[in-house]
């Protein structure tokens, strides 16, 4: 199957070397890193995670996504997302791998990455992270390989990957449950102190998956034979509107706990987040950025007429993605540190090199998207390949 | 067609290839030349037996680090000399041996071994 | 059957040198004389197999084509599946010998109900033996250490790379639990599938054990307490290489046992199926250009044969051919 | 067929991939009934000047050997080692790696572990590690080596004539050891000492006298082009020019002898002869050279000499200036991958350039022969051909890759391009079974015979499958290739597994769909078939017909 | 060699044959030191107790701040990004940013607050820590640094209400001043703090600022030890700590 991803026009291959140069260029900046220390980056003392953690909060979350798809198929025998199901679970894939070299770039010590499973250490919150996200891997692996198998050779698939696939349901949203744990406990951020991160987390994850699912199926409507049918395209967009509702109503759940309250401890993130605080407002403009995508992707979603408007559509799900990936890869982790624990407000911005690292590894992502898109399209070509058109002439020409 | 010239010289590349270490030592010219570690500034015997501590220091620096960063058990019993000193590299080790260019990376060296003990621990010498 | 066969050949290697240090304490055999041995029957008898295989003749170009054909310019060909040339087949070699492009495309078939033959991908032969033979040698390179004073450049960078991540200490090398897993793995194949198990021989199995052995050796040397001094293994081998062998005296039983594995790996290899890479490099299938109708290849020994030709078909048929009013060249 | 088969379901029900026995050591073979080829006749080994010409049979317990036969089989051993490499590497290099065990269709269909191409090499290669490697000598069984005995030869002829030579097992193997290497070398060798089937011995001699396999005299092979160019004229309206044996052609014309007796190959030699006729081509057939084909292949190497001698040597007699294939499996094996070398240099021809598209067919400089897919997609891509496909509308084909233009050439988009351009309703076939991972028909390399049948039903199998599993999911009918054997076995083979499909060349469907400059509009393909539309509007003639009737 | 080669190398291999088991060489184990055996007999609880009002009576002074860098290398980037801080002053309000209480006694809030790791009782430092790189010193209620095992992911920074923990952002050689050969110093990509100055406690010294304050404003002691100077100091003033509300437990007191 894989031999798929090594035959390509002369498009795909641009597309293919495109991505491979911004990877290098961006390993190039991580070995300066690696030399150098994590000083290269915007981060600090006061300000000890930022992008590369709030890009594996975010991504987490899209890789969770899939059993937006998922479980509709297989748990409630949704026919329409049998086309898209393996999508999902190679956006998984692709996603949780992200995840992983987010982790990997934003530790000091990547060698010695491995004392994560030399020394586990149930009682933090990261080894969980580890875990769940690891086994969300496999098992996503495990079931595309197999289930895509199966297509390929035209034959049904095991008995035993049914019960994979309904444990991997509950194990996506383990993945994102655990992420939330990882900031929810901390007495020393209050910002994250709250029993909805989770909820919001999944929240805003299940608009903003099936919202960059719905762009990548339109995309490949566009520029391959891949046809998915519009009625699995109406139904994620149902689900990203129900989330985006959900989603929103929590943020305006934790202005109303923050400001009522009035705790200044809680207020004061807010305050920076969205007006600035001790003359601080870096955030601001990407806050109010992040308001006005999501109201107007509420407003398009919400009103039918623009919600099946396929030309509208692409317009709508851009909006979520940008407005919810400002919101949890930008505001979320960075607000957490400001103001600091001593109650300074010390601005963080990512530097260059972080940049383009950050950027290399979504190239990764979007290389292994493509790869794996790739082979999915073209070994369900196969099953369909070059049948110019049903044949009413059978019978003829047989003596 | 017997390509006779193309094995030949495919042979030839081999044997070259094979032969590296015959050649390499005989453009290097350091063939014999064993590691010359200095001797140890103080006392005849080290704190277990000199060969045995060839072999396996490293064993013996990564339980004294465990056992002291992690169980705060500090002190070994030197059988060979008869006493107590502190589990340190820089302390007792360094103490007698009185430099890591002379002693340490002798061999290290020699073997092309990159221990990163020295990543933080400090060579005293070094800061005379 | 052939698997226990080999593997009591094994053992008795085994007890062959602990027997010869400890017991006899023929230290010198085991460290100068027998790697010498070895090394020489490995040079000699490579090139000697080389050289036989030289020797044979490649009187016709059979390339297997594994890809498109170079005919009209509006087709694309496959430079590296049906080369039409010498780079072309240079990149399929290479393909080849550093990819083992030909078992990347391993399928399984399997027949089910119907009947229906399905085929699938098969990757794990492909996987192992690329991750053995990588393994392989880097471990190779890493051990010039020994071999070389000062060490060579690459000797540093392969150990960080392969042992970037640090874990245990001495710090375990990636590529020594690579061999270890890719090695078991190819045993267990063997066991495992009727087919294989039905095919292979002790020889299979043996080529297995040793190199296993081998690793297993130098990994309980490394890591254990089975530890030998790494300086004098140096200075033996630095004797060896210089030709002014010397025995150190302290150097500890396990390794004789691993120097002994590798003696015999390296004496056994040209007489054994491990001459593979040797042999790749003059596949004919493989190693010619698919150029056949293009450039004249030449038979050394093309000899006469006895044809039918025109005049005696002629005259065999010519008065059919002459009442059926067909050309002839003589009327009679 | 003569004797009833079981039925597909049970055939392919018995398959077993996991071998019966714990070793192969033993050679016994039992000799069952269609599995195995019938003894040469004597006669035509006398013919050709074969050794130990006597009457036997495979079934017998004496095969009447000679009395040396040991030390002639050990001795031709020797000297083919010498001669070729690979049959050298081969026997050396293999590493039992099991990665050819399924590819080859014989195993697939049989299930019999000797099919294994690793086996099948192995049974040369232990009598080759006894006799001539130390290892063999000292360690006997622990390294594979067997001692050359009577079953052993009997084990030999029943496997190496269970192979067709396909090198499907070559494209898997790390170090590309090609089983039909080591197969033509196993029946060289049994040449030695006579053992030979009629299958390949008597097409051989038929050749080697009169010009084709099917010992068809000069006469009667320019009756059957007359013939064929009279039903052309019937279907077409057109008379086309098919001159043989002429002096100062252009091109010479050379085609398997099968294309003109037999069918359905006899549509595809409709096809070159509109074609020809159409681009208005300065050809000639030649008597002499009127076979393409050589079963001098499947035999030995010198016997593929002597057969594959004619077509140069009618070249230069007839004084063309370059040679055309038509569509054949190992008849391009031999031109693509020996001729040159066997009977060449071929300098007295030129180098070939299309008359009609002045296209320089530099792939072909050397040895002068250019195949006629590339001449016709050539012929296509200039538009020198109107074509329309429509006619071919009634045909859903698929194209099985014939294993000689795969594997031994890389001919594998030039027919695609003219089934492209000739057919509206092309599908391929599941990817591992197509191009360089086609699968045999199971028939070639002169096992086409008829007490051969289970055998070839059996090694059919994955093509057949393959050919089923597009049939009844996009409605194939037709199988399309680009060889004799082909078309002349996987007609039954496909009964037996898919009824419902026929075979066909490329260069039929090319005839039909060709427009011809005048002659009356076609209302039949090549076949007699009726078109769709003609089809269409005669059933609605013959509803007219009755309701005026009524 | 003999019975103390074999043992030696036996014990050994299975020790680093079972890396996670973090199995000792008992064969070659040393005979329990008098500290030990100390600690066995009952915890202890170490704590420091900074006396604001002495604090403050010099003003600038560094001393404490010094003394403990210099002891642990600590490197000084002199910018406040790369910064690394074992022991350090800052403003009250920073300090105690809870007590928003207007007209607190001058001379308090206006003075700084010397911080430091508090080795709290109730970390949530290393609870969150994934490698067990710190973690929390049964015998004595030291909170301890693994700087061979820290990945660096940072956690223990973020989980820290106290900012007490700092990254080394960059390699920090460099940027000591004065390196002292007998402590090791930090490699880029780990976390470092305050340890109480454990290596000095364990040969029997106080900790380095505590020797170096000349004003005796540190006091350190074992909490349950009621004879020690730290149970009294706390016994006799009033005493404060930071953000107590996180249930924290922290072990440094401030007497106000």
């Amino acid at each position: 199957m894989i031999e798929n991803a090594l035959r390509g026009s002369k498009r795909y291959w641009t597309w293919v070397f495109f991505l491979l140069a911004v990877i290098f260029v961006g390993f190039l900046f991580y070995l300066k890193q690696y030399h150098e220390g994590l000083g290269i980056t915007g981060l600090s003392r006061d300000v000890t995670w930022g992008f590369y953690i709030a890009q594996l909060t975010f991504l987490v979350g899209v890789a969770a996504s899939a059993v937006m798809v998922v479980l509709p198929y297989y748990l409630h025998n949704y026919k329409a997302f049998g086309k898209i199901t393996i999508l999902g679970e190679f956006l998984a894939i692709s996603s949780v791998i992200m995840c992983m070299l987010f982790v990997v770039v934003d530790i000091g010590q990547p060698s010695r990455m491995f004392n994560l499973f030399l020394h586990p250490s149930p009682n933090s919150m990261l080894f969980w992270d580890t875990v769940v996200l690891s086994g969300y891997l496999i098992l996503n692996i495990v079931i595309s390989i197999v289930t895509l198998g199966a297509e390929r050779k035209g034959i049904a698939p095991p008995g035993w990957i049914r019960p994979v696939i309904v444990f991997s349901i509950p194990w996506a949203v383990s993945i994102h449950t655990v992420t939330a744990f990882l900031y929810a406990g901390l007495g020393a951020r209050p910002f994250w102190m709250t029993a909805i991160l989770a909820p919001r987390f999944l929240a805003s994850a299940f608009a903003a998956g099936p919202a960059l699912l719905i762009l990548l199926v339109l995309l490949m409507r566009k520029i391959t034979k891949f046809h998915v049918g519009d009625e699995p395209i109406k139904k994620l967009t149902v689900i990203v509107t129900y989330a985006m509702i959900i989603n929103v109503f929590f943020v305006l759940m934790e202005f109303f706990t923050a400001f009522y309250s009035a705790m200044p401890e809680h207020v004061a993130h807010f305050k920076y987040m969205y007006f600035g605080l001790d003359g601080n407002a870096n955030l601001v403009p990407w806050m109010w950025t992040s308001v006005v995508l999501s109201i107007f992707a509420l407003v398009m979603l919400i009103v039918p007429k623009f919600r099946y408007n396929f030309k509208l559509l692409p317009v709508t799900c851009v909006a979520v993605f940008i407005g919810l990936w400002i919101d949890k890869g930008i505001g979320l982790i960075i607000t957490g540190f400001v103001p600091s624990v001593l109650g300074e407000v010390v601005s963080y911005k990512p530097t260059f090199p972080e940049i383009m690292i950050t950027i290399a590894i979504y190239a990764v992502g979007a290389l292994l998207v493509t790869v794996f898109y790739k082979v999915a399209l073209t070994v369900r070509g196969e099953v369909t390949y070059d049948r110019v058109r049903p044949l009413e002439t059978k019978a003829v020409g047989t003596k | 067609m017997h390509n006779t010239g193309k094995i030949i010289i495919g042979l030839l590349i081999f044997l070259v290839i094979a032969a590296f270490p015959i050649w390499y030592a005989v453009a290097g010219g350091k063939t014999g030349e064993m590691p010359v570690l200095e001797k140890a500034a103080r006392g005849e015997n080290c704190i277990i037996d000199s060969v045995l501590m060839k072999e396996t220091h490293m064993f013996l620096l990564d339980d004294w680090r465990d056992e002291v960063v992690r169980e705060d058990d500090r002190w070994y019993r030197s059988m060979t000399l008869d006493s107590t000193i502190e589990k340190s590299l820089t302390r007792t080790c360094l103490g007698c041996h009185a430099s890591k260019a002379n002693f340490c990376d002798r061999c290290h060296d020699y073997l092309a071994v990159v221990p990163y003990c020295w990543d933080c621990h400090v060579d005293p010498k070094e800061f005379e | 059957m052939s698997a226990l066969f080999a593997l009591l050949m094994i053992i008795v290697l085994l007890l062959i040198p602990i027997i010869g240090t400890e017991v006899l304490g023929l230290n010198y055999v085991f460290g100068v004389v027998i790697p010498y041995a070895a090394i020489a029957m490995f040079l000699i008898g490579f090139v000697y197999r080389i050289v036989r295989w030289a020797s044979s003749a490649v009187p016709f170009k059979i390339t297997t084509t594994c890809g498109q054909q170079k005919s009209h310019p509006w087709i694309k060909s496959s430079s590296l599946e049906a080369p039409h040339n010498t780079w072309g087949v240079i990149g399929r070699m290479a393909l080849e010998v550093l990819f083992f492009r030909s078992l990347f495309r391993n399928t399984k078939a399997d027949l089910r109900e119907g009947p229906k033959l399905v085929y699938g991908p098969s990757k794990w032969l492909w996987a192992a033996g690329l991750v053995f033979h990588w393994s392989f040698l880097i471990i190779l390179l890493r051990h010039f250490r020994f071999f070389a004073e000062p060490a060579p450049f690459f000797v540093s960078g392969l150990q960080a790379l392969d042992g970037f991540f640090q874990i245990g200490l001495p710090i375990i090398y990636l590529t020594n639990v690579a061999i270890v897993a890719a090695v078991t793995f190819l045993f267990l194949r063997r066991l495992y599938d009727p087919k294989l198990r039905y095919i292979s021989l002790g020889s299979d199995y043996f080529a297995l054990f040793l190199i296993l052995s081998i690793a297993a050796s130098g990994i309980l040397m490394r890591y254990t307490g089975f530890r030998a001094d790494i300086v004098d293994v140096k200075q033996l081998a630095m004797g060896l290489v210089s030709f002014h062998p010397v025995v150190p005296e302290t150097i500890g039983v396990m390794f004789y046992i691993h120097l002994f594995f590798v003696a015999v790996l390296f004496g056994y290899f040209p007489f054994s199926k491990l001459m593979h890479m040797g042999g790749i490099f003059m596949s004919p299938t493989r190693n010619m250009a698919n150029n056949n109708r293009e450039e004249r290849h030449v038979n050394p020994w093309n000899y006469p044969v006895k044809t039918h030709t025109y005049e005696e078909w002629e005259d065999e048929f010519r008065d059919v051919m002459k009442a059926a009013g067909m050309p002839l060249e003589k009327e009679k | 067929m003569a004797e009833k088969i079981i039925s597909p379901e049970e055939l392919a029900g018995g398959i077993d991939y996991k071998p019966k026995k714990k070793t192969w050591f033993d050679p016994t073979v039992e000799f069952r009934r269609g599995t195995w080829n019938y003894a040469a006749p004597a006669k035509n080994l006398e013919y050709l000047d074969l050794p130990n010409p006597r009457k036997w049979s495979p079934t017998d317990e004496d095969w009447k050997l000679p009395e040396n036969w040991k030390e002639i089989i050990l001795e031709g051993l020797r000297v083919r080692i010498k001669r070729f490499r690979s049959l050298q590497l081969f026997m050396d290099i293999c590493v039992r790696c099991g990665a050819c065990a399924d590819k080859c269709h014989f195993f697939i269909g049989s299930g019999d572990p000797k099919n294994m191409p690793v086996l099948r090499a192995e049974l040369l290669r232990s009598v080759y590690r006894k006799d001539f490697t130390m290892a063999g000598k000292l360690m006997g069984k622990m390294v594979g080596a067997r001692e050359l005995t009577v079953d052993v030869l009997k084990e030999w002829f029943y496997y190496f004539y269970q192979c067709t030579e396909c090198r499907r097992c070559s494209v898997f193997c790390p170090y590309g050891i090609d089983t039909a290497e080591i197969t033509m070398i196993g029946r060289e060798l049994m040449n030695l000492v006579g053992i030979n089937i009629e299958w390949i011995c008597t097409p051989v001699a038929n050749c080697f006298r009169t010009g084709n396999h099917l010992g068809i005299q000069p006469h009667g092979f320019a009756d059957s082009i007359e013939f064929a160019v009279d039903e052309l004229e019937e279907i077409t309206g057109i008379r086309v020019d098919a001159p043989i044996n002429k002096k100062g052609a252009e091109i010479l014309f050379v085609a398997p002898s099968a294309d003109y007796f037999a069918s359905p190959h006899y549509y595809t030699l409709l096809g070159y002869l509109a074609l020809f006729h159409e681009i208005g081509l300065d050809y000639t057939w030649s008597a002499y050279a009127s076979e393409g084909g050589n079963f001098g292949l499947f035999h030995s190497h010198e016997m593929m000499k002597r057969l594959n001698a004619k077509i140069y040597a009618e070249a230069k007699r007839l004084g063309v200036k370059w040679i055309l294939g038509g569509e054949c499996g190992h008849m391009w094996r031999v031109i693509h991958q020996y001729m040159d070398t066997l009977n060449g240099p071929a300098d007295f021809l030129e180098e070939p350039v299309s008359p009609i598209t002045a296209t320089k067919f530099e792939n072909a400089r050397n040895t002068k022969m250019v195949h006629i897919m590339e001449f016709t997609s050539d012929l296509i891509r200039n538009n020198k051909l109107k074509l329309d496909k429509s006619r071919n509308d009634h045909w859903h084909p698929t194209f099985h890759d014939s294993c000689n233009p795969a594997r031994a050439m890389g001919l594998i988009e030039e027919p695609r391009y003219v089934i492209r351009a000739c057919c509206n309703n092309f599908t391929e076939m599941p990817e591992n079974t197509i191009k360089e991972q086609t699968f045999c028909c199971g028939s070639g390399a002169g096992l086409g015979t008829d007490e051969n049948l289970e055998m070839r039903l059996r090694g059919g199998f994955p093509r057949a499958n393959a050919t089923k599993f597009v049939h009844e999911r996009d409605g194939v009918n037709i199988l399309l290739c680009i060889c004799a054997i082909d078309k002349a076995t996987l007609p039954p083979l496909l009964e037996y597994w898919v009824p419902g499909v026929e075979v066909g060349g490329v260069h039929e469907m090319l005839g039909n769909a060709l427009v011809m400059k005048g002659g009356k509009p076609r209302t039949t393909d090549l076949r007699g078939e009726p078109l769709v539309g003609v089809a269409q509007a005669e059933e609605e003639k013959k509803e007219q017909e009755v309701s005026e009737d009524a | 060699m003999g019975i103390d080669r074999r043992g030696f190398m036996k014990v050994s291999g299975l020790t680093i044959l079972g890396i996670a088991g973090g199995a000792s060489i008992d064969g070659l184990a040393s005979p329990q030191t008098p500290r030990k055996k100390a600690a066995e007999a009952g915890t202890r609880r170490y704590a420091m107790v900074v006396d604001l009002k002495k604090c403050h009576s010099q003003e600038g002074c560094r001393d404490c701040v010094q003394a403990c860098h210099l002891y642990h290398n600590v490197p000084d980037f002199d910018n406040r990004k790369d910064e690394i801080k074992w022991i350090w002053k800052d403003s009250f309000h920073h300090a105690f940013h809870s007590m928003e209480h207007e007209h607190l006694e001058e001379s308090i809030t206006e003075g700084p607050a010397l911080l430091l790791c508090n080795h709290c009782d109730n970390p949530p430092c290393t609870r969150v820590c994934p490698t067990k790189a710190t973690w929390k010193r049964e015998e004595d209620g030291i909170v301890m640094m693994d700087w061979h095992r820290c990945i660096g992911c940072r956690y223990c920074v973020v989980a820290c209400p106290y900012g007490s923990r700092s990254f080394n952002w960059r390699d920090p050689r460099p940027h000591i001043k004065e390196v002292n050969p007998d402590f090791p110093t930090r490699t880029r990509g780990v976390v470092e703090k305050c340890t109480f100055c454990e290596l000095r406690l364990a040969k029997g010294q106080k900790p380095a600022c505590v020797e170096a304050c000349k004003e005796g404003a540190l006091i350190f002691g074992d909490l349950e030890d009621p004879e020690s100077e730290v149970r009294k100091a706390l016994q006799d003033r009033f005493s404060i700590r930071r953000k107590p509300e996180l249930g924290t437990e922290p072990e440094v007191y401030y007497l106000v």
